[in-house]
């Protein structure tokens, strides 16, 4: 046996075992290696490696024109295009001092707010087939193909929507899809009801999930944590609510903030928001205005576009997602695109968190941050491994600093 | 501390103030002073009232500058402010803020391996590992404007 | 903790028909605005190729039109937009910038293949076939 | 090579009845990787055709493939395949993983599948529909049943 004590320091004792998650692997559907270091069963560091998902979009934006730009960064993420495409555009219309009129800007929420509760429920799925509750992830699943077809009948595909173009969205509803998408939403919502009591109420996630993975208000902000994971810490951080944009200023909501900082408090904030974007989607299905054609005709769009800079910032599912675009004002590509996810944030900077926790619970806090890998990728490198060589930084980064 | 006590914080290393559109307050300094900057940051208002939202570097190539943009979040209001740097384009070095906030290790990593802007005193930046290898053999930088790439 | 009702599900799972669609023997019910494939219809098209240059994925090539088609007047470069399907990303940016609003829309979508599935046939049946000589 | 040479009539017979998917994901953005979920679950249930996603490589008979891909997944994707048992099928899904789609010009992407493995049917779409990939599957078996489409890689 070794000596207990070697665990507390930040060096790797020799007889921790690496256990390599990844990057083809049954449970995570995405291209990440978590190289886990554990001493018995308890985690002692680990690294997150990745790159198989590079693709070097922000390079990609520079060398296509603004409006081929916006499919572009619609497939940066599958599962967030409309909010890639939507933060995107805005900055376009920032450049251009372009408004859209205000029905567009309802059914762009409502585009993202399905987007929202679609999300929600695949990564509360895939937490439930984690814990290993097979029977939960198939109804949820069972359940969020309704609203895939609610997707489908608003933007016409079930995942892509490519549903925003500069000046307003690419498609208009009619009475009959609003009926539709309503009933669709009604169904929905007791079965989310029913879902909050499984998570508040069945001891298998109870004990899989409460305590697991906790992270304070303190680390949370000095580790740059946004969305879900930072309100599930009490930092209330929400850009729907600060920056108001679209018609966020006119649809009520509450912004869902928890204390208690574990896994389970990050699923339930999800789960939160996905009753909250059911009402978003009700009231904007009741009162959607009718002040003109939300279509613009993409053949009268403006050529030219002046110089200038425009950063913006959206809530993604996964947090705050913010663009950055510059337009020299000489040729038809934009000059510089940045992109930084939220995904980006939270898992680059969460290596800290699987610190004492056993080996099952990696699959666990990893999946309580949904985590994004393609969002994350398009620009990344996290090598914590060169640090532990040079025996600084791992407990210093996980202290919050010099501090 | 409110918002504005902080907004007079950042402006007092200010050498020219602006707006970014929409309505973000930018301030342009110099490159040794974003460290103080973060350092009073910190001082002042203690890890639970800002947050390091991202470090965008962009390639001015015409000017023969590299400018590099903090983005940083105020709470509890939620305010953006932009503070930026700009660097010369040969050897573009500022110093590391990562042991001050460690949120900035995504954002550093990132600009190095891309932009090829150096921040001293970060121990995990590395080459080739997010750039395809025979890129970062030869030494390009992806999003230079003459990388080529 | 309440013991959940476990007869009653029991009971209307027993009941209630299956949630599984019988796939390939009975058709989804899909969109009739479904973002299926799309095609040129030749008789309106100038080949002017704004579609080719606007496409975000370059999947339409602008091909010479076969000798033993009449070509209509308005397309003096007897060329037309050939898409790869198996490169479009269908987000009809080629329908809503076509300047004479050439496309025809489907809502049709099962194109698996073996072989990589191209709009030849379907835009050149718009067009007549001349006898060629 | 040192491999036994096998007769394919036999290795197709024993693949056509239950093939064992395997999904790699070589760079995707995930809308793909969701749609194939999507397509294993209760509403399309694959199952009905013996088609189970399997827990590794080793066990599998079909290779899934979604997304681009990139020049560090392509290293991955041409080991996996070595090690897939024979016959093996390849489906490409997705616009990424059939030519590239909108990253085929980027400096990190390689292209289509097929520029690193043999594939066996395509699967358009961005994203395809559930209903599309499973189109792609039972498309795929009945070629194998006819004997149609040849698993390479394997004399």
């Amino acid at each position: 046996m070794y000596d207990m004590s070697v665990t507390k320091i930040v060096e790797i004792p020799v007889v921790t075992t690496e256990v390599p998650i990844g990057p083809q692997h049954p449970a995570l559907h995405e291209p990440v290696m978590l190289k886990v270091y554990a001493d018995g069963e308890e985690v002692v560091r680990v690294d997150v490696n990745t790159g198989y998902n590079h693709r070097g979009i922000e390079k990609l934006c520079e060398k296509n024109t603004f409006y081929r730009d916006i499919f572009i960064v619609s497939r940066v993420c599958g599962i967030c295009n409309a909010v890639h495409a939507n933060c995107y555009v805005r900055a376009l219309e920032q450049i251009l001092d372009v408004t859209p009129n205000r029905r567009a800007k309802f059914l762009r929420v409502l585009s993202m707010e399905l987007e929202r509760i679609h999300s929600h429920m695949l990564i509360n799925a895939v937490m439930a087939e984690i814990v290993g509750f097979e029977t939960l992830f198939m109804q949820i699943m069972l359940d969020r193909e309704k609203v895939m077809k609610a997707k489908e009948i608003l933007t016409g595909n079930r995942v892509s929507a490519d549903f925003m173009i500069v000046g307003g969205v690419r498609r208009d509803i009619d009475d009959v899809k609003k009926e539709k998408i309503k009933e669709i939403l009604l169904k929905l919502k007791p079965r989310v009801e029913y879902y909050v009591k499984v998570f508040e109420e069945d001891e298998t996630i109870l004990k899989r999930l409460i305590d697991v993975g906790k992270i304070n208000y303190r680390d949370a902000t000095s580790h740059s944590f946004v969305g879900p994971p930072a309100r599930a810490s009490g930092v209330r951080i929400d850009s729907r609510a600060s920056d108001k944009y679209d018609a966020y200023d006119e649809i009520p909501f509450n912004v869902v903030t928890r204390n208690e900082g574990d896994s389970w408090a990050r699923m339930m904030v999800r789960w939160s928001e996905v009753m909250e974007s059911i009402e978003m989607g009700l009231y904007i299905l009741s009162n959607l205005p009718l002040d003109g054609n939300p279509v613009p005709d993409e053949r009268r769009l403006p050529r030219k576009f002046p110089p200038g800079e425009a950063f913006t910032r959206v809530e993604a599912q996964r947090g705050e997602l913010t663009y950055y675009v510059m337009s020299d004002g000489k040729s038809q590509n934009p000059y510089r695109v940045k992109i930084r996810t939220p995904s980006f944030n939270n898992i680059v900077n969460s290596a800290f968190m699987y610190v004492g926790y056993s080996l099952a619970d990696v699959p666990v806090i990893l999946t309580s941050l949904d985590p994004c890998i393609s969002c994350m990728e398009r620009v990344t490198v996290i090598d914590l491994e060169k640090g532990t060589r040079e025996r600084i930084p791992f407990k210093q980064l996980s202290s919050g600093g010099k501090r | 501390m409110d918002a504005t006590e902080k907004l007079r914080l950042v402006e007092g290393f200010a050498l020219e103030k602006g707006v970014l559109k929409p309505n973000r307050k930018l301030f342009i300094v110099k490159p040794e002073d974003v460290r103080k900057i973060f350092e009073s940051l910190v001082e002042k208002t203690g890890y639970e009232g800002f947050y390091l939202s991202t470090i965008t570097g962009t390639d001015l190539k015409d000017e023969n500058k590299v400018s590099l943009d903090y983005y940083i979040v105020l709470l509890p209001e939620e305010e953006t402010i932009v503070i930026r740097t700009y660097l010369p384009r040969e050897n573009p070095v500022v110093e590391s803020i990562i042991d001050i906030v460690p949120g900035a290790l995504a954002g550093e990593c990132e600009t190095y391996d891309l932009l090829g802007v150096l921040f001293r005193g970060n121990p995990f930046l590395k080459r080739g590992f997010f750039t395809p290898t025979e890129l970062a053999e030869k030494n390009v930088y992806p999003l230079r404007k003459d990388s080529g790439v | 903790m309440k013991r959940p009702k476990l007869l009653e599900t029991v009971l209307r799972n027993l009941v209630s028909k299956p949630a599984t669609i019988q796939y390939p023997r009975e058709k989804t019910t899909i969109e009739p605005d479904f973002r299926g494939i799309q095609y040129a219809d030749l008789s309106k098209c100038t080949g002017c190729s704004l579609c080719s240059i606007e496409c975000p994925a370059d999947a339409i090539k602008m091909t010479p039109i076969p000798q033993e088609y009449a070509v209509p007047k308005i397309n003096p470069r007897r060329l037309y937009p050939l898409i790869n399907y198996g490169k479009c990303v269908y987000c009809y940016r080629c329908v809503k910038v076509c300047p004479v609003n050439a496309y025809i829309v489907t809502s049709k979508y099962d194109i698996a293949g073996p072989t990589r599935y191209t709009s030849e046939d379907l835009s050149l049946k718009t067009l007549k076939e001349v006898k060629s000589q | 090579m040192s491999q036994k040479p096998q007769t394919k009539k036999v290795d197709y017979r024993l693949v056509k009845y239950s093939p064992w998917l395997v999904h790699f994901n070589t760079g995707a953005c995930n809308g793909c990787d969701i749609e194939v979920l999507a397509a294993l679950t209760p509403l399309y249930d694959p199952e009905r055709f013996g088609v189970k996603l399997s827990p590794s490589i080793r066990h599998g008979d079909i290779l899934v493939v979604t997304g681009a891909v990139t020049k560090k997944a392509a290293d991955r994707l041409k080991r996996l395949y070595d090690q897939m048992p024979c016959p093996k099928f390849v489906l490409a899904v997705g616009a990424c993983a059939i030519d590239g789609g909108v990253f085929s010009k980027s400096y990190s992407v390689v292209g289509g599948v097929d520029r690193v493995v043999p594939v066996s049917a395509y699967i358009p779409g961005c994203p395809p529909r559930p209903e599309a990939i499973l189109d792609g599957v039972v498309k795929l078996l009945e070629a194998i049943k006819k004997g149609e489409v040849e698993s390479y890689g394997c004399d």
